[in-house]
């Protein structure tokens, strides 16, 4: 049971990034890939690494995020 | 399967996914996005395939926090790039 | 702590770090004093090498595989040596150079490049390598990017994304080698790997290659390379083609030869043809740039490709990894020589086309004898270092009756003497009525003639040298 | 760019997911049981859990290279940074925002002194905590409490180097080699490095974000 959930989420991890990859729009983009730097921190915490758990949430999805987030709203969104 | 070869795997498939978005032609965002990509696929792959066995390796975990804050100073540097190179544009 | 080995981490770690505290544009001074002392434990290390053979040093008194290993041979301390010589001489020149403009960064990023360098010519543990090759990358990007203009910030982030998608491929391979072996220290993986490893191995090898591959930009990687070199600051120029290219050499060359050896013999080969081509191609684009920093950053790309011509030889001759390393140490002096003379002529000239070269010989006689010396060196003209390492190479290449690697190294010498001597001959024309020249600091000129000659007198003291390089091998 | 290298883009990307694929699935057993080593010498570690005990001590020297890459960044994103003239994001500033900054950032902080505190025993530790320091920072930035940060003032500066300062210290004073921690004060050095941590990593962090927000008001 638990590796159906394991497998499931490692699929939304693909989607996510796959479709922040693909987004034209860049607010898009960055929106997917806040979303699978969280459930990527959902991934660690299955790999009983709440270490990097707490870091991938803190540091890749939220300083990331806002730095990306922050960029989108400078200009064309570094393009 | 053990959850770390499934998410190593899952790894493997994020790895080449964020190579190609780095790779192919596109925007400067779709590359640094791909670099971050990229390297959550490395560090999946690294700390999966060393728990492939169930259990806990403390080694490639400090590893990759160690590489989580490389790969932010990275993203940081190359989004002020992107933008003082966008601002010439104007 | 008494060994000299950490000393050459912790002391540019520590004055960049002040040079920071100290604020933009301030620290120069403080730089030259680090890299001097730097340079004398350099020294002292070296002599220990010769004396007593492999150094290793364990970080935290744990030893590998669950500590880090530094170690030191004669190969990392030739590399070392050099690095310290040429950043000294660079940091003198690079003072006068910035005086009057602000910096910024630039001195306390010396401090963290060098401390990158040195860190990487030491590590024998493959994950501490990633960390090392990513700070060497983030304090390069951040040289290039000093002077915060469009064209530098474009150049650099070009350099940059080319750099990051490296190093994650060579994680990868990192990766790959912890799963199958359960260890990334160099030494305890050496016993383990042989030519029956599982295909992880094999991936790794090739990912690791190819991410070094494109960090020394070696033909067809090469493209990053001169916007970055062109654009960057002429001190960052030559420091950047100097030894920063180098660091990713020596370490595909250290892994090449230790760990990685079962797996690379058909693959010398492949890195033989891109050389050549990297020779050919490089020289080319260097006989017909327009901008003079732009003829020097093409001539890295194509004296870079001597230093793959040696790898199929490596099996046969000892002389293959001597001349390479004698390539690599002569192009690393003329080649700083070089940019640090071109940025004399963009500061007394204030234009950078090689056409407004013209008087130059008049007003900067010391300078243009730097860059022709540093040209002798890149043709192989005796008695230069590069005479010695294209000596070497041709030796080595009939003694496996390899003539045609032999060839490539003569055409490539005279393609060199054609870029070198079109900088010449311009040089030597009679300035137009119009033309200005602004006064240069001495001291920058004698540096770039500090260092044009040391690239001559290699080729009569390069005995040492390779002495040194003999000592003893660490995986 | 045509269609050609395109597709050999697509294929060798295809073929190396393929080769990795069967890699990963054709593993011997490690040769070496670093866990093991790690678990052996834990009690001489000076801290109680494993990741930190790693982080801090048995590679310690990473990490030590790792800050000086983050400062690395903080130097080039500030010299690309345009300075700036004035900032006017205080009067613009949402005062919902601005009171819920007030409440929450000093909860972050009280927080982050917690991740700290619980990395020696529990997950957590410098990082983490530097991160929801860098948070707190940003979130009063946001709402316009603190001004942007084009050009780092000196007692900035000494807050972002200390740090890095604090770990060289230790890792070159000690006895023997690098980064060698007496045993019996080992826990000690390893809490005073990772404070020292913490306010810097979170000022470096906070520091990418400012210096990138003050370049963005500039354009």
């Amino acid at each position: 049971m638990t590796l159906v959930f394991d497998a499931l989420l490692a699929l939304a991890l693909l989607v996510s990034a796959w479709r922040a990859l693909a987004a034209p729009e860049p607010g898009r983009a960055v929106v997917l890939f806040i979303l699978f730097g969280l459930l990527l921190s959902l991934a660690w915490a299955r790999l009983s690494a709440p270490d990097i758990a707490l870091a991938e949430a803190a540091i890749g999805a939220g300083l990331t995020g806002a730095l990306l987030l922050d960029a989108l709203r400078g200009g064309r969104g570094g393009r | 399967m053990t959850p770390g070869l499934l998410y190593a795997l899952a790894g493997v498939a994020l790895f080449v996914l964020g190579l190609g978005a780095m790779l192919l032609p596109g925007p400067v965002l779709r590359r640094i996005l791909g670099f971050n990509v990229m390297g959550s696929g490395a560090f999946l792959v690294l700390v999966g395939l060393a728990q492939r066995a169930g259990g806990v390796d403390p080694v490639p975990q400090a590893m990759v926090l160690t590489g989580i804050v490389v790969a932010l100073a990275a993203t940081a540097l190359a989004l002020a790039l992107a933008r003082r190179q966008e601002q010439a544009d104007d | 702590m008494t060994d000299p080995l950490p000393w050459l981490i912790v002391l540019p770690l520590a004055w960049g770090a002040l040079a920071f505290l100290l604020g933009p544009g301030r620290g120069g001074a403080l730089a030259i004093a680090g890299l001097a002392v730097q340079t004398g434990l350099a020294l002292i290390l070296a002599g220990q090498v010769l004396a007593t053979g492999v150094r290793v040093h364990p970080v935290g008194g744990w030893g590998a595989p669950l500590g880090i290993d530094l170690a030191v041979d004669g190969l990392s301390a030739v590399m070392l040596l050099l690095t310290q010589g040429v950043a000294l001489v660079l940091a003198i020149y690079a003072r006068s150079y910035f005086a009057g403009a602000r910096p910024e960064g630039f001195w306390p990023l010396l401090g963290f490049l060098l401390a990158a360098l040195n860190a990487l010519f030491v590590s024998a543990d493959l994950f501490n390598l990633y960390v090392t090759l990513e700070l060497l990358t983030l304090a390069a990007v951040g040289l290039v990017a000093q002077g915060g203009g469009a064209a530098q910030a474009s150049a650099a982030l070009r350099y940059l994304l080319v750099s990051l998608a490296a190093s994650g491929v060579y994680l990868l391979g990192v990766a790959l080698i912890y799963a199958t072996y359960g260890t990334v220290s160099l030494a305890t993986l050496a016993p383990l790997i042989n030519g029956d490893a599982p295909l992880a191995v094999w991936l790794a090898t090739g990912l690791v290659g190819v991410a070094l591959l494109a960090k020394t930009a070696l033909f067809p990687f090469h493209f990053w390379l001169p916007p970055a070199h062109g654009a960057a600051a002429a001190p960052v120029s030559a420091l950047l083609s100097a030894l920063v290219v180098k660091a990713s050499f020596y370490l595909l060359l250290r892994l090449w030869l230790g760990v990685f050896a079962p797996f690379t013999v058909a693959a010398g080969w492949v890195l033989a043809g891109l050389g050549a081509a990297a020779i050919l191609w490089g020289s080319w684009q260097a006989i017909h740039a327009r901008r003079i920093k732009l003829l020097v950053a093409w001539s890295t790309v194509a004296q870079l490709g001597y230093l793959f011509l040696i790898f199929p030889l490596l099996g046969s001759t000892a002389l293959a990894l001597q001349a390479g390393i004698m390539q690599a140490v002569s192009h690393g002096l003329a080649k700083a020589a070089m940019f640090a003379a071109a940025g004399i002529f963009l500061k007394a000239t204030g234009r950078d086309e090689v056409d407004s070269l013209a008087g130059v010989a008049g007003r900067l006689p010391l300078t243009l004898f730097a860059f022709a010396l540093a040209g002798v060196t890149l043709m192989g003209l005796p008695p230069s270092g590069g005479f010695l390492a294209k000596w070497l190479l041709i030796d080595a290449a009939l003694e496996a009756r390899l003539w045609p690697l032999a060839a490539v190294v003569i055409s490539g010498g005279l393609l060199a003497a054609v870029y070198v001597f079109r900088v010449l001959r311009q040089a030597f024309l009679l300035a137009p009525d119009d033309s200005h020249f602004h006064p240069v600091p001495r001291s920058m000129e004698w540096a770039a003639f500090a260092l044009a000659a040391a690239s001559v007198a290699l080729g009569l003291r390069g005995v040492e040298l390779l002495q040194l390089l003999a000592v003893g091998r660490v995986t | 760019m045509k269609a050609l290298p395109r597709l050999a883009i697509l294929l060798f990307l295809l073929a190396l997911a393929a080769a990795l694929v069967r890699a990963v699935l054709d593993l011997p057993p490690p040769a070496v049981d670093l866990p093991a080593a790690v678990a052996a010498n834990l009690g001489k570690s000076g801290v109680e859990h494993p990741v930190t005990a790693v982080l801090l001590n048995f590679r310690g020297y990473d990490t030590l290279l790792e800050v000086a890459v983050l400062l690395i960044a903080l130097l080039g994103v500030v010299a690309v940074a345009r300075p700036t003239p004035q900032h006017q994001a205080k009067d613009d500033a949402n005062p919902v925002l601005q009171t819920l900054a007030r409440l929450l950032a000093p909860l972050l902080v009280l927080a982050a002194g917690y991740l700290l505190w619980a990395g020696g025993h529990r997950p957590g530790g410098a990082f983490q905590a530097a991160a929801l320091l860098a948070g707190a920072v940003v979130l009063l930035r946001l709402a316009g409490l603190l001004p942007a940060w084009p050009r780092p003032h000196w007692v900035l500066r000494l807050g972002v180097v200390l740090g890095l300062f604090v770990f060289l210290g230790v890792a070159a004073l000690g006895q023997g080699a690098l980064l060698t921690y007496p045993p019996e004060l080992a826990g000690a050095l390893i809490l005073l490095i990772e404070a020292g941590l913490t306010l810097s990593l979170g000022l470096i962090l906070a520091g990418l974000f400012l210096a990138f927000a003050a370049h963005r008001e500039a354009s």
